[in-house]
């Protein structure tokens, strides 16, 4: 039974593991960096401790000063949340060192799946299906390289053995590219992992992206609780995903699944983990990569299954055995993630920082958020630009994305750009309604165009006008001239409040 | 008290007659306009009800309208027949500088100094959360100065490159 | 199809059928009272229409300027919600002869059951248990009533035919009382329905409160969705509803379910509407009476069985014919809803009225809210006290309590009393934990206590104190002596931040 | 600074030493308080993390921690000591009116003028929000005046019946 548990990560997904603390009666240990003291994960925890200034390297990411405060705490578990120290083997290590308990696989696990050759080579030899590749471990000099390739055929990846986030990877279409495709892949991996090993894999055109998430308890039981589909990306990363897959049958989700299930015993894998798998025209799928952490859309799985993931995470680490049998995992109408970012959409994505003055958040039927966000809050450049997770059930995917639409409807920020115009234009989108898309769509064939919309347009301007001329009006009245900037605004509303 | 408004290309005569009252292009419509809160308005115009967050931004109203962010220029009417006679100046002559739109780390800087660039050609790629951005020049013209290289970490606001 | 439904309602019920209608593409139109001009059913609509002072009696009550509205807008059908017109059979005829779809049952079968003397009557020939009482329609005068009185037996109940909420309702324990009782009951029922006529019903003692939703379309189709248990009550106002109920058993439902369908199918019921009963320690249950529209209480049920009531009360309006047979509904997992009332539970539940200036809403796994409140709302005297729905569902009971003592922790409101502590007392009362209470449990048996909590009281002084010096001494810098009022409090926080 | 700093029966001696330490009761201990928004509080004490909305009401601060609302008088030390000496005047002694908590409709006055009242017992039955409420004395006493009558209609903070 653990009393207390160290949270060493931030944002949403710390308040998330704060949740299932709090649900469950356990008492939480917050760290934070400089630029965090007023985040919702240090103001929801029972306990805080400053670890340092805020890049992530001098504090999220420092093992060291972590692991001093979960003994100052008398911390039991350790959570690590996603990204940060949630894929490094030698923290899961440094934890068991220290008789803390690791909320996640064995370091061995961790290491398997994190070289992403060496995990091509481990799930093949289990009998795993991958996309044709370079075989071995990796580590495969230039002149190696380039003599297979011609057996794999273009078009094909290079990608970095220490990979994520497609940093080191590359697409080569032709024999005579693939040289300088290699340096530049292997100069980028290096920069971003300090390793610039690379392998290759053929490209699958047309595929979509399809993962199994996986619950293994520490008795050598392995449930799947059923897919994700994330093919909705842009520059490789993640930007609404469902569950169910509009690709996927009964038939192919057994057979995923029990495939998804054989690589996690492969490496006798424990706790929560996500098999990704690429899915072609076909119905083929490849074993792409294992993430062996908590995935930021666990909550659409959740929510279909009708399971807490992140509780079931401690109760697997506590060592109690699984509570279900794969039989009695069953899929629920259909859910939506959209991952709400601070960006712009109308110019090229650019990540938008700020503070959010004001948050108007969707609530009612079928319509789940989980977000750090609070009025006030500064957006800056330190960490990623995820400010929130809307999250919509529906008994049907046309349910699901109908709410969704009225959930985007719902949601206002004011104070940093977001990435909101861009999901309601998916939920209006053909293609999208129609389910046929594949990892392309988004970079290849969809087109986020600012189309007029002239009766809004002519409301807006009414209300700036009216607005600004309250706002001559009142300053006239009461602000001397030099006073009037634009702080002045909130000031406004008030004064006028106070004058009915 | 008589507005013109401009969103974009469109221009919009709005009179503010009495506090339940405008006219628009002419035309005269019922208004209801309340204050929910610092940012929120409440807008029943013809009885059709609209709600918006409003922000005050560099000069112009920032106006958010079903998921859509609106920016707008208010001048009353004086003032803006002003502002069109001295028109044309600020329409692409002049130089620019283009600033980092936040704080992150120059990846890669795609053009040298004397060379011409068209509007929308990256100019500079920037490293901030997490993501590489790729910063574009705003108009046609020519790079007269470089501020910055590869690797260098840049404040936000700080110049990058000129381009006159 | 409809284009445009009329609202003929206000607070989180105008603002649930709002969400229904932008789901399913259809406008809406709003009306509201002077006081409501702010209000978020006016903000949420698509077009809305002032018809009155604040009183309920000069606007949401009066269907000829509601029926006005709706010719003027062009509206194609009107959903009553609960309450004010939702249960007046002349609304609903009046509806039909302007040609306007009234989104509910029938005129005659809200007649049917608008009679609580009738509808027991009517459902008691159709072969549904009844609680031993009065026969026949009502009307009787005090001698008979004193003359059958005996048969039943004491404890017996008098009600109001006309009844609701409690009015006119009286407990007899004596045949000595009765005279008396009835005198007092018959004047409250002609102040509250101007209708004095009671009839008598045996008091069940012991006995839970469990409903059972139907859906009837206008073909002859009825389902039931499964029970709602809502024993835990106040002056017969319930507080606290759960589905399914920690008393009943499949076989049970079953019954009960059967039951309330040849309750409805007695009137030639159609759209959704709830057949309450009681249950006693025997599991014999009996009718209480029907409500002839939307609950409160509807969403623990939308929650456990997936389906949206609301939008499928506009589909069966539309003469669709109804998507479920019996058979396809399933419960799944445990829903409880607290409802929040702005009210003192520290001082006899005294409603409390006021501005709200803060609200914080619990977001995250297994939440959902519907409410209409919103910083800067003022809470009247002219309407319920109904400021919220908390609505909880987890895997099993035990679950969903776990996860509503979490949700109510993140629950702030100030400005007014609100009843969350009563909520968090309750789910941590063992009788409400165990399953084992019933209708009179709240009044006889629970009693909530400001329990000391020492270490809490203490933070709270240290923090009052705190922002009290930091008062001071801003004010001290900063405003003039009479300019020091509580409404400089918000300013503090805001000179402070800007001072960072 | 040193505050005496009262929640219901019980009273804290608090001193402000610096921004970011405390003695309370005679015990230093380490704290970082943060204004969050106009109303809400973020306190580290300790290593312990609170979180708290706070509003000024009558001369109280009433701080809402952790589902409850506690109401603090907090008075320097100064100021304590005095309304300590010139205590026990406003303990139950002079006249008190009871007023309407809210506005509402009168259904039964359930004293008479002359009638000693307990603690705790009913006096007045108010009808708003489509609810009956009872309305208790506030101490034990005797009625000297009744200002309102059943069925009458009264607006917030209208006398009801005066207590001596």
């Amino acid at each position: 039974m653990f009393q207390k548990i160290l949270i060493a990560n931030r944002g949403e997904i710390a308040l998330r593991i704060q949740r299932a603390c709090r649900e469950l009666g356990i008492h939480t240990v917050a760290v934070y960096s400089d630029v965090d003291r007023n985040a919702l994960h240090v103001r929801y925890a029972d306990e805080a401790y400053l670890i340092g200034p805020a890049p992530s390297r001098e504090s999220y990411l420092r093992a060291d000063k972590i692991l001093d405060v979960a003994r100052k705490s008398g911390a039991d578990a350790i959570h690590p949340g996603y990204g940060f120290l949630a894929e490094r083997e030698d923290f899961a290590q440094a934890c068991i060192d220290e008789g803390i308990k690791f909320i996640g696989p064995k370091p061995s696990a961790i290491a398997a799946m994190g070289d992403k050759a060496v995990a091509r080579a481990t799930v093949q030899k289990a009998g795993v299906p991958v996309v044709p590749g370079t075989e071995g471990e990796g580590g495969l000099r230039d002149e190696e390289i380039i003599a297979i390739a011609p057996q794999i055929g273009f078009p094909l990846l290079i990608k970095a053995t220490a990979g994520g986030g497609g940093k080191g990877m590359r697409r080569v279409d032709r024999m005579e590219d693939l040289s300088g495709a290699l340096a530049s892949a292997r100069r980028e991996a290096e920069a971003a992992f300090g390793d610039g090993s690379v392998y290759l894999e053929k490209l699958v055109l047309g595929a979509r992206h399809i993962e199994i998430q996986l619950l293994a308890d520490e008795h050598g039981n392995v449930i799947h609780l059923g897919e994700r589909e994330c093919s909705i990306q842009r520059r490789h990363q993640k930007i609404i995903e469902e569950s169910p897959s509009p690709a996927i049958d009964a038939d192919l989700r057994e057979r995923m699944g029990a495939v998804a299930v054989k690589a996690a015993q492969a490496v006798d894998y424990h706790n929560a983990g996500t098999i990704e798998f690429l899915l072609d025209k076909d119905k083929n799928f490849y074993f792409l990569e294992m993430n062996t952490r908590l995935q930021v859309e666990h909550p659409i799985t959740e929510i279909v299954t009708g399971t807490d993931i992140v509780k079931e995470q401690i109760r697997i680490a506590r060592g109690r055995v699984l509570r279900w049998k794969q039989r009695s995992i069953r899929q629920r109408g259909w859910a939506i993630e959209c991952r709400l970012n601070a960006e712009d959409p109308f110019n090229n994505f650019m990540p938008s920082t700020g503070t959010i003055t004001r948050i108007e958040r969707p609530t009612g039927p079928g319509v789940r958020i989980d977000s750090s966000m609070y009025e006030g809050v500064e957006v800056t450049p330190y960490y990623d630009s995820l400010i929130g997770k809307l999250i919509c059930w529906g008994e049907s995917r046309a349910e699901a994305i109908i709410r969704m639409r009225r959930a985007l409807s719902e949601y206002r920020i004011i104070g940093v750009r977001t990435n909101i115009p861009f999901h309601q234009a998916m939920m209006d989108s053909h293609r999208f309604i129609g389910g046929s898309f594949d990892t392309t769509f988004v970079e290849e064939r969809f087109a986020l165009e600012q189309e007029a919309r002239p009766e809004d347009e002519r409301i807006a301007a009414v209300i700036a006008t009216l607005v600004a001329h309250r706002y001559e009006r009142q300053a006239a009245q009461v602000v001397r001239r030099n006073e009037r900037d634009t702080s002045n605004w909130k000031w406004i509303a008030r004064w006028e409040r106070m004058q009915r | 008290m008589k507005y013109v408004t401009t969103i974009g290309e469109r221009q919009y005569t709005i009179e503010i007659n009495r506090d339940d009252q405008i006219t628009i292009d002419g035309v005269t419509h019922p208004i209801d306009l309340r204050a929910i809160d610092e940012a929120t308005f409440s807008l029943i115009i013809d009885q059709a009800s609209h709600e918006a967050l409003v922000e005050a931004s560099n000069g112009e109203i920032h106006v958010l309208l079903r998921g859509r962010l609106y920016a707008a220029r208010v001048e009353d009417e004086r003032a803006s027949r002003l502002s069109r006679s001295a028109g044309g100046l600020h329409a692409g002559s002049g130089e620019v500088t283009l600033k980092s739109p936040m704080p992150g780390l120059i990846v890669a800087v795609a053009v040298t100094e004397g060379q011409a660039v068209t509007k929308g050609q990256t100019v500079v790629v920037l490293e901030s959360m997490k993501m590489e951005n790729e910063l574009k020049a705003p108009r046609d013209g020519t790079i007269t100065a470089i501020k910055v290289s590869p690797r260098q970490s840049v404040e936000q606001h700080q110049p990058l490159v000129v381009l006159t």
